[in-house]
C-alpha cells in the first residue's frame, strides 16, 4: 500500500512538480523583495510555457524553446512594469489584466499559429532529454530523484543559493530589498526605485520563463491551454509565507510540490479524483494558516 | 450549394481524436451532398448553448452534435427551430422531436476485445486502463476492457484511473502521471482513453517502457513498439451515412453501430489495414486468433454484451 | 557606475577641498502653488548656514532643488563658479553634497553598513559589493571625528538617536564637502544635541560647509554662523548671525507681530478623570511599563519624552487599539480596559492621533465624511438606514467656521487640504465631542506657528471648561507651554514627574537621555 | 468614488484618451490581421454577434451573459469599496449555483416555495464561503487575497465530486446533478430565449448603488476600505463591518449561482460557472470604472458584449473568439492603470505628508 505511493517513480516524479514551482517562486521573490506586489505568475508561466512550444517547434531545440520562453516572460514583464511602473497602475488590477491577456493570447495564438484549440502536440516539438548524473544516478533511491531529470531542474536547484547570494551581497539585490522596504530612501540617494523594479520583473519573467519550460517542454512536450493550473497561486503564496527568502522558499515549493505529485498516486487508493484534485491546495491552505497562526503567536 | 451543415464539437478538437473524426465525418458529408459546412467549437456549457443556438440562427440544415453534452440543448431548442434537422452522435434522447436523430456506437464491444488482448499478452498479472473523467459514457471504454480481461485471465488485476484535473479531456500531463503510476505499480498494459490526454500516455509509455491500447485512430506509428492495438470508432462514415438518410427525409433516425455494422473495430480484426499499421498486435497472430473468435461470437449474438453505460 | 568610483571616501586625502555653492533665482512649482519663488543664495565654505521659516515656507523644497531632488523651474546653481544641472541626486552626491532628510531615510531590516554604502557601493567583480574595503574607508573617517557606531547591528535596533547619526555616517562616508541637514534635532535629546553639534562645528572646521534647517532659535544662536529666513516661498534675509538678533528672526520668520505668548491660568484640578493602575503593554521587542497614573479634571497633563520610549503604545493601550498585557484603566471610575475603541469613546475619550495622514484622517473621503466619521449622534445624521448628506454637510461647515479650516468645501477629498488644516479638521472632530477625556498625540507636529497657536488655545480653553488633556508630545516646548504636570517617559517607564510650575527643561532632558549620545564624542 | 472620474478626466486630458483607444484598437487590428481576417466583415459579425441576430437572438445571449457578469461585478464591486480584496467570487458562485440545484431538486413542495427557499439557500451558501475566507484574515491572518482565491478549489472539486457521485443524473452520462422541475425555471421573456434571472441581477445593481452611496453601512464600510487605521481609530467596528460586507457580497455571488441554474442550465453541470471565468470577468468590470457602483452595470455589459461578439466575428471571418480575453485584458491595462489605486494601500501613500 506505501509502497503503491512511495515508489521510485513517484520519487523521480517529486522534481517534475517542485520545479515549476520553485523557479516561478523565485521570480516572485525578487518582485516580493523589490517591492512589486505581482500576483501574475499564473501569466508568466503560462507564456513561458507557450513560447517554449513554439521556440522549440520552430527551432527544433530544447534549449532555443527555453531562451524563447524566457525572452517571452521578460516581455509580459515589461508589459507589467510599462503599466504598474511607468503608468502608475495599480500592482493588483495590471496582475489581473496580465493573467488574462495570458490565458487570451496563448489560446488565440494557439489558434492563429496551429489552428487548433485546446492543446497542441506535433513531433516537431523537441523536449529535453533527463540528465544522467554519472556516480548519483547509481544510489539506490536518491539515484532517480537527483538524476535523470531535465536539465531546469538543475538550474533550479542552482537558482536559489544564487538568489540568495545575490540578494545579499550584490549591488543590484541590495538596493532590490532597498526598493521593497523604504523606496523613499533609496530614491534620495539618488537611485530610481523604479528602475530597479524593472530589473526585478525582468528576473521574474525570466525565472517564469523558466518555469513554463519545465511544464511544456520538459515535464512533456505540448501546450495544453491553461496549463499552468493554478501553479502561479500556489507559487505567489509560497513568496507571501517567506516574505520572499530564498532558503525557506525552497522547502515550501518543495512541500508543495510533493503534494501535488503525491496527489496522483493516492488515486490508487480509490479516492475520488476530486478529492486528488484538491489536495494541492487544501495542502497551501493548511500551510498557510498554519504559518500565520504561528506568526500571530509570536508577535502576540 | 444552398445546403448548410454545422458540426458544434462539446469541446475544444485540439489533438482529440474522435472530435477530429466528427469533423472529417462532417467535411465528408459537405463534399458529397454538395453543402457548405462550419465548426462551431465550445469550450463550456454555456458556450455549447450559444453554439447551437448560433447554428439555427444562422439558418443551417443540418446541425451535427458530438456527445452527450448536447442532450439537455437540444431539448431546449429542437422545438423551436422545426426547419433544422439535429444529429446526436454518441447519445440518444428518449421522447425526442422528430427533427432530433442519432448514431451511437456500442464501444464496449471493441474494449471488451482489447480487454481479451491485454488479459493475454500481460506477463505481471496487472494491467491498467486510465480514462478522461469517471463518467457513465467512459465506463463503456473501461468496463468493457476489464471484462475482456476477466473474461480470459480471470485473477489479472485491472487497475482504472482517471485524469480529472482541470480539463481532463485534453490534459496529456496528468494523463500521463496516471499512466507511470499505474506502471510503476506493476501494470504493463495499458488502455488510454483520455481523448486529448492520449500524448501524454504514449510518452510514458516511451519512457517507462510499458504497452498500451488505444481509441479512435491508429495512433502505432507515432510511438513504434509500444501500442499494441486500437479501437477504432468510424464516427465519420456513421455521420456521411445519418446526414444522408436525413437528407432522405427519414424521421426518428436511431443508429446503433458495433462490430456488426462495422461502425466499432479494432486493428486486430482489419486484416488490410493491420499488415503496415505498425501495431504490435500483428507479432501475435495466436491472440489475433482468439480475439476474432470472440468478435465473431459478439457479432452472431451467441455472446451478450450489455453497456456499461447504465450500469450503476 | 564609474562614477560611483569617483566618488568613494579617500582617507589619504586629509582635507576636502572646500566648496562654496550659490543658489540664484532659484523657482520651484507645485501645479500652482510657488513653493519656491526667485531665491538666490550663497553658502560658504567653513561655515554652519541656518535656514528658518515656517511650515510650507520652502525650506526643504529649495533644499530638494540643490540637491537635485526637485528641478527648479527657474534659476541657476553654482558650485564654485561653474553652473551645474542636477539629472538625479546622485550627480548631486558625485560633486560632493549630501543632504539628511527632514525624515529618516534608512532600511529598518538591514544593517547599519548596508545602509551607509545603499547607493554608493563600492563593488568588487561582477558587481558584487565589496563590504570589507567600504568597513576600512569608515572607520577611518568616523574616527577623524570621534564618533563610533556598530556597523553590524541591525537599522531597526537602533534609537532615534543613533539613526540620526548613521545619516550623518552616511554623508561622511561620501565625504560630502557640502552638507545639508534637514530638522536634524527634532528627535534628539537635549545631550544629543549638543553632541551633533559638536560634530557638525568639526566638520565645519575641516572647511566642510553645513546647512541647518532648523524651527528652534536658540540652536541658530548658539551654533550658526549665518542665518536666512524664508517666507511663502521668499527668502526674507540671509546674513551673518552677528548681523541680527532673536527677536528680529522671529519677526521675519512670521512676518510681523509675533503671537503673545498663551497664560496658563492657574486652576485648581477636579476629581481624577482618568487613571492608569500598573499598565503593561506589549512593545516592539520589550514590554511597555508598568505605568501607573492619573488625569483629573481641568488638567493638562504632558508626557514627555523621545518618541519611541513608549507613547505610542501607552495610548494604543488607553484607546483600545491594543489590548494591554496587564493592568487596569478607569475612566470617571469606571474600569474600561476590556472595551473596544467604539465603547471607550463613548464612555467619554475622545483621541486626536499624531499620524493625521492616516490614522487621524481618511484622505480619499471627503471632508464631510471625514468629520461625520464616529460621531456618537448618529440620528443626528441618518434617517434609520440611510444617510442624511444635508446633516452631514451643514456639521462639516460648523466645523470649518469654528476651526478655521482653510478648504474649498465641505465635498472635497481631504488630501487637498493643507497639513496645517488636515490637523485642524482633526482637532475639530475630536474636540467638538466635547467628552471628559482628551487624549493628544503630538497635536502640532508639523504644522506652522499660527496653526501651533490656534490648537494650543484650543486645548487650554477645554482644560478651562474643566475637561482633563493628557498630551503627549516630543517636542518639550508644547510639554512646558501647556502642562499642569509632566511625566517624563524613557524607555518604556516613567523616568520622572514634575509639576508644570516648576518645570526646568535641562531637568526634563536629562531625564529623556537615551544611549545614543555616547556615540558622539563630547564637546571639549 | 466619484472622485474617480474627476482624477481621470484630469489625468488624461481627452488627447491622451484617443490615444489610449488608438492602442487598444492596433492591438486588436495586429491580432485580426495575424490571422488575415477581413477586417469589415469581422467588425460586422462582432456587431451582430453582439447585438444582432434573428429577432435579437444574439442580442438576448449577450444579454443573458450580462446578467451573470454583472452580477458578480456587484458582487466584488462591495467587498472591494470596503477595501477587502475577495476575488474567491468563483468558490461563492458555485456553492450557490449548487445549493440551488440540490436544494431544488431534494426539496418537495410547491414550485415558487421551492424556488424561494433555494435562492435563499444559494445566497446564504454563498455568504458562507465569503465568510470562510473572511474569518481566515481576520482571525488567523490569512492575506483575504490568497485565501479567498484558495477557497475557490475546494469549492469547484466539492461541487464536482457531489454531481459525479452523490447527485449525479447517471443516464445523462456527464458530470451533472438532474433537472430541476420544470416548474422552477425561470421564464423567458416573451418570443425571446432570455429568462428574466436579469430582473434580479437588476435589482441587485440598484440595491448596490442605493448602499454605496446613502447607507451608513456603506458608509462606514467605504471609510474602512479607505483606512483602515483611521476607521479603527474613530472607533468603527472593523472586523464586523468587514465580515458584514464579505457575506453580502458572497449572497450576490450565490444568487447569481442560483439564477445561472433556473435561468440557463437548469441543473448544476460540473464547471458551468467555473470555465466561463465570469468571476474574473465581473471583476475586470468593477476595475475598468474604478469602482463607481452605478457604472458598473454598463461595463459588465460591455465586457459580455465583447465576448459574444468576438464569437460572433468568430463566425463571420474565422477570428478565433479567444480575441474577446486579449481585448478585455487590453482594456484593462491601458484604462484601469488610470482609473485604478483606491483598490490596494497605496491609495493612502498617495497623499503626501506636507511638514
Ligand atoms: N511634492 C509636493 N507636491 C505638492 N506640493 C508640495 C510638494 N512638496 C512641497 N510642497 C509644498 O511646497 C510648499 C513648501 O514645502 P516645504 O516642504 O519646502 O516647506 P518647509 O519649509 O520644508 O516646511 P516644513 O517646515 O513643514 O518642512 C508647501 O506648501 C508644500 O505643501
Ligand atoms: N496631496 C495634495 N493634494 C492636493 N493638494 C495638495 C496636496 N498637498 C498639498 N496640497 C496643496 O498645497 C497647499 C500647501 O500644502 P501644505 O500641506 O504644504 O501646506 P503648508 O504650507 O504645509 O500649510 P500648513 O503649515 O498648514 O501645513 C495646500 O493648501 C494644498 O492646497
Ligand atoms: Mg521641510
Ligand atoms: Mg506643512
Amino acid at each position: 500500500m506505501l509502497d503503491l505511493l512511495f515508489d521510485a517513480s513517484f520519487m523521480a516524479s517529486v522534481p517534475r512538480f517542485v520545479t515549476p514551482i520553485l523557479l516561478a517562486a523565485l521570480g516572485g521573490a525578487l518582485c516580493e523583495r523589490a517591492g512589486v506586489f505581482n500576483i501574475a505568475l499564473e501569466g508568466f508561466i503560462l507564456t513561458g510555457a507557450f513560447a517554449a512550444v513554439l521556440g522549440s517547434y520552430f527551432s527544433g531545440s530544447p534549449w532555443l524553446g527555453a531562451i524563447a520562453a524566457m525572452a517571452a516572460g521578460i516581455a509580459i514583464g515589461l508589459v507589467f512594469a510599462e503599466f504598474h511602473l511607468r503608468r502608475g497602475g495599480d500592482a493588483i488590477v495590471v496582475s489581473i489584466a496580465i493573467n488574462i491577456l495570458a490565458a487570451g493570447l496563448t489560446t488565440y495564438l494557439l489558434r492563429a499559429i496551429f489552428d487548433v484549440m485546446g492543446a497542441f502536440s506535433d513531433p516537431a516539438i523537441v523536449g529535453f532529454q533527463p540528465v544522467r548524473i554519472p556516480l548519483i544516478a547509481d544510489i539506490p533511491v536518491l539515484g532517480r530523484v537527483l538524476s535523470g531529470q531535465s536539465p531546469l531542474v538543475y538550474v533550479a536547484l542552482l537558482a536559489v543559493p544564487a538568489v540568495h547570494i545575490f540578494l545579499a551581497r550584490h549591488r543590484l539585490g541590495l538596493r532590490m530589498r532597498a526598493a521593497g522596504e523604504n523606496a523613499a530612501a533609496l530614491e534620495a540617494g539618488g537611485v530610481s526605485p523604479r528602475r530597479v523594479r524593472l530589473w526585478a520583473l525582468v528576473g521574474c519573467g525570466t525565472f517564469c520563463g523558466l518555469a513554463g519550460a519545465q511544464l511544456s517542454i520538459a515535464n512533456v512536450n505540448l501546450f495544453v491551454e491553461n496549463m499552468s493550473a493554478g501553479r502561479g497561486w500556489i507559487a505567489i503564496v509560497a513568496v507571501l509565507l517567506t516574505r520572499g527568502r530564498p532558503l525557506p522558499l525552497f522547502l515550501i515549493a518543495a512541500i508543495f510540490g510533493t503534494v501535488d505529485s503525491f496527489s496522483f498516486r493516492v488515486q490508487g487508493l480509490g479516492l475520488a479524483q476530486q478529492f486528488t484534485d484538491m489536495m494541492p491546495y487544501l495542502a497551501t491552505l493548511m500551510v498557510l494558516v498554519a504559518l500565520s497562526w504561528w506568526r500571530k503567536r509570536q508577535t502576540a | 450549394q444552398d445546403r448548410f451543415f454545422v458540426y458544434v464539437s462539446p469541446d475544444p478538437i485540439g489533438v482529440n481524436a474522435f472530435l477530429q473524426l466528427g469533423q472529417k465525418g462532417i467535411e465528408a458529408a459537405g463534399e458529397e451532398y454538395g453543402a457548405e459546412v462550419r465548426t462551431y467549437e465550445s469550450r463550456t456549457a454555456a458556450e455549447r448553448l450559444e453554439n447551437v443556438n448560433a447554428a439555427v440562427n444562422e439558418g443551417a440544415d443540418i446541425v451535427v452534435l458530438l456527445g452527450f453534452e448536447f442532450n439537455d440543448i437540444v431539448r431546449q431548442i429542437a422545438p423551436t427551430a422545426p426547419d433544422t434537422q439535429f444529429l446526436i452522435v454518441d447519445q440518444c434522447i428518449e421522447d425526442r422531436p422528430e427533427n432530433v436523430h442519432c448514431a451511437v456506437f456500442r464501444e464496449y464491444e471493441a474494449s471488451y476485445l482489447l480487454g481479451v488482448e491485454a488479459g493475454l499478452l500481460s506477463e505481471t498479472g496487472r494491467v491498467g486502463v486510465v480514462g478522461a473523467l469517471d463518467i457513465p459514457f467512459l465506463h463503456r471504454h473501461t468496463d468493457g476492457y476489464a471484462e475482456g480481461v476477466r473474461s480470459v485471465a480471470p485473477d489479472t488485476e485491472v487497475d482504472v484511473r482517471w485524469v480529472g484535473g482541470e480539463n481532463p479531456f485534453a490534459d496529456p500531463v496528468r494523463a500521463k502521471e496516471q499512466a507511470v503510476a499505474m506502471h510503476a505499480a506493476g501494470a504493463d498494459y495499458i488502455l488510454s482513453a483520455t481523448s486529448g490526454g492520449d500524448f501524454g500516455v504514449f510518452e510514458a509509455a516511451r519512457e517507462e517502457g510499458f504497452k498500451v491500447f488505444t481509441v479512435d485512430v491508429n495512433h502505432c506509428p507515432s510511438t513504434p513498439g509500444h501500442i499494441v492495438d486500437v479501437m477504432l470508432k468510424r464516427v465519420d462514415t456513421a455521420v456521411v451515412q445519418a446526414i444522408g438518410d436525413i437528407l432522405e427525409g427519414q424521421h426518428d433516425i436511431v443508429m446503433s453501430l458495433g462490430l456488426k455494422e462495422g461502425g466499432m473495430s479494432t486493428l486486430a480484426l482489419e486484416g488490410d489495414l493491420l499488415a503496415d499499421s505498425q501495431c504490435l498486435i500483428a507479432e501475435h497472430p495466436e491472440v489475433i486468433e482468439k480475439v476474432r473468435e470472440v468478435a465473431a461470437s459478439i457479432i452472431d449474438g451467441s455472446l451478450e454484451l450489455q453497456d456499461p453505460m447504465f450500469a450503476q | 557606475m564609474g562614477r560611483l568610483r569617483t566618488l568613494l571616501p579617500n582617507p589619504e586625502k586629509a582635507q576636502p577641498l572646500p566648496m562654496r555653492a550659490v543658489l540664484s533665482g532659484i523657482t520651484v512649482r507645485f501645479g500652482d502653488l510657488v513653493a519656491v519663488n526667485n531665491v538666490s543664495l550663497t553658502i560658504e565654505p567653513g561655515e554652519i548656514h541656518a535656514v528658518v521659516g515656517e511650515n510650507g515656507a520652502g525650506k526643504t523644497t529649495l533644499m530638494n532643488a540643490l540637491f537635485g531632488l526637485v528641478q527648479p523651474e527657474a534659476g541657476k546653481i553654482l558650485l564654485d563658479g561653474n553652473e551645474r544641472h542636477w539629472a538625479s541626486p546622485q550627480e548631486a552626491i558625485a560633486a560632493g553634497l549630501g543632504m539628511v532628510h527632514q525624515h529618516f531615510m534608512l532600511q529598518d531590516s538591514m544593517t547599519v553598513l548596508e545602509n551607509i554604502v545603499l547607493t554608493a557601493e563600492p563593488v568588487g567583480r561582477l558587481g558584487f559589493v565589496d563590504f570589507a574595503r567600504a568597513r576600512r574607508l569608515l572607520t577611518a573617517r568616523a574616527k577623524a571625528h570621534g564618533i563610533t557606531l556598530p556597523l553590524d547591528r541591525r537599522v531597526d535596533s537602533l534609537s532615534v538617536g543613533e539613526k540620526q547619526v548613521v545619516e550623518i555616517l552616511k554623508l561622511l562616508y561620501r565625504d560630502s564637502r557640502l552638507l545639508i541637514l534637514d530638522e536634524p534635532t527634532s528627535v534628539l535629546t537635549p545631550r544629543e544635541k549638543e553632541r551633533l553639534f559638536g560634530v557638525l562645528k568639526s566638520f565645519r572646521d575641516e572647511g566642510r560647509a553645513v546647512v541647518l534647517i532648523t524651527h528652534k532659535l536658540d540652536e541658530v544662536m548658539e551654533s550658526a554662523d549665518r542665518v536666512s529666513v524664508m517666507r511663502g516661498g521668499h527668502l526674507v534675509s540671509s546674513g551673518p548671525l552677528s548681523a541680527t538678533s532673536r527677536e528680529e528672526i522671529a519677526r521675519q520668520i512670521v512676518g510681523g507681530g509675533l503671537p503673545a505668548p498663551r497664560q496658563r491660568t492657574a486652576r485648581v484640578a477636579g476629581d481624577t478623570v482618568l487613571s492608569v493602575e500598573r499598565l503593561e503593554v506589549a512593545g516592539r521587542g520589550r514590554t511597555v511599563g508598568p505605568l501607573s497614573f492619573s488625569v483629573r479634571a481641568g488638567e493638562i497633563v504632558g508626557i514627555a519624552g523621545v518618541s519611541g520610549n513608549g507613547q505610542a503604545e501607552l495610548i494604543a493601550a488607553l484607546t483600545g487599539l491594543r489590548r494591554p498585557l496587564s493592568g487596569s484603566i478607569s475612566l470617571l471610575g469606571r474600569p474600561i480596559e476590556a472595551l473596544d475603541v467604539e465603547a471607550r469613546r463613548r464612555a467619554g475619550m475622545s483621541y486626536i492621533p499624531e499620524d493625521r495622514q492616516r490614522v487621524g484622517l481618511a484622505l480619499a473621503a471627503s471632508i464631510s465624511e471625514n468629520a461625520n466619521a464616529g460621531r456618537d449622534d448618529r440620528t443626528a445624521f441618518t434617517r434609520g438606514a440611510f444617510l442624511d448628506r444635508k446633516a452631514m454637510a451643514r456639521f462639516a461647515r460648523m466645523l470649518i467656521e469654528r476651526y478655521r479650516i482653510r478648504a474649498a468645501g465641505p465635498s472635497v477629498p481631504a488630501a487637498t487640504l493643507s497639513g496645517g488644516n488636515k490637523q485642524k479638521l482633526v482637532v475639530g472632530r475630536e474636540l467638538e465631542r466635547g467628552t471628559p477625556l482628551i487624549i493628544a498625540e503630538n497635536p502640532t507636529w508639523g504644522v506652522d506657528i499660527g496653526a501651533i497657536d490656534f490648537i494650543h488655545g484650543e486645548l487650554l480653553r477645554l482644560r478651562g471648561e474643566g475637561h482633563a488633556l493628557l498630551l503627549v508630545s516630543s517636542e518639550l516646548d508644547e510639554i512646558l507651554a501647556l502642562s499642569d504636570r509632566i511625566l517624563v517617559m524613557f524607555d518604556g517607564r516613567f523616568a520622572g514627574e514634575v509639576s508644570g510650575a516648576e518645570a526646568d527643561p535641562e531637568r526634563i532632558g536629562s531625564m529623556m537621555t537615551s544611549g545614543a549620545a555616547e556615540l558622539l564624542p563630547e564637546v571639549a | 468614488m466619484r472622485k474617480h472620474i474627476y482624477r481621470t478626466l484630469l489625468a488624461g486630458d481627452l488627447l491622451s484618451w484617443l490615444g489610449v483607444a488608438g492602442a487598444i484598437l492596433a492591438v486588436i487590428l495586429v491580432l485580426m490581421l495575424m490571422v488575415g481576417a477581413p477586417v469589415g466583415e469581422a467588425l460586422q459579425g462582432f456587431w451582430s454577434g453582439a447585438f444582432g441576430g434573428r429577432r435579437y437572438a444574439y442580442l438576448m445571449t449577450t444579454l443573458s451573459r450580462a446578467a451573470i457578469i454583472i452580477g458578480m461585478a456587484v458582487s466584488v464591486l462591495l467587498s472591494f469599496r470596503a477595501g477587502l480584496f475577495n476575488i474567491g467570487g468563483e468558490g461563492q458562485l458555485v456553492a450557490g449555483g449548487l445549493v440551488a440545484a440540490l436544494t431544488a431538486i431534494l426539496l418537495p413542495g410547491p414550485p415558487l416555495l421551492v424556488l424561494a427557499v433555494s435562492v435563499l439557500a444559494a445566497m446564504l451558501a454563498g455568504a458562507l464561503w465569503a465568510l470562510l475566507a473572511g474569518v481566515l484574515q481576520l482571525y488567523v491572518g490569512v492575506p483575504l487575497l490568497v485565501g479567498s482565491l484558495l477557497l475557490n478549489y475546494p469549492a469547484r472539486y466539492i461541487a464536482s465530486y457531489l454531481v459525479a457521485h452523490p447527485f449525479r443524473d447517471v443516464p445523462s452520462g456527464m458530470l451533472q446533478s438532474h433537472l430541476v422541475p420544470q416548474e422552477t425555471w425561470l421564464p423567458y421573456f416573451p418570443g425571446t430565449r432570455l429568462d428574466i434571472g436579469i430582473l434580479f441581477i437588476a435589482a441587485a445593481s440598484i440595491f448596490a448603488v442605493i448602499y454605496s452611496h446613502a447607507t451608513l453601512h456603506g458608509y462606514h464600510a467605504r471609510l474602512n476600505g479607505l483606512s483602515p487605521d483611521f476607521a479603527r481609530a474613530v472607533g468603527l467596528p472593523v472586523k464586523k463591518l468587514a465580515l458584514q460586507t464579505l457575506a453580502m457580497s458572497g449572497a450576490i455571488a450565490g444568487l447569481v449561482g442560483a439564477i445561472a441554474v433556473f435561468g440557463i442550465h437548469h441543473r448544476y453541470i460540473d464547471g458551468m460557472l467555473v470555465q466561463p471565468l465570469y468571476a474574473w470577468t465581473g471583476i475586470i468590470a468593477v476595475l475598468l470604472v474604478g469602482m463607481i457602483p452605478w457604472a458598473v452595470p454598463l461595463s459588465g455589459f460591455f465586457f459580455a458584449a465583447v465576448e459574444t461578439g468576438a464569437a460572433g466575428m468568430e463566425r463571420a471571418a474565422a477570428v478565433p473568439k479567444e480575441i474577446a480575453l486579449v481585448i478585455q485584458a487590453v482594456i484593462i491595462l491601458f484604462v484601469a492603470s488610470r482609473v485604478s489605486g483606491a483598490l490596494s494601500v497605496s491609495a493612502e501613500r498617495k497623499g503626501a505628508d506636507d511638514a
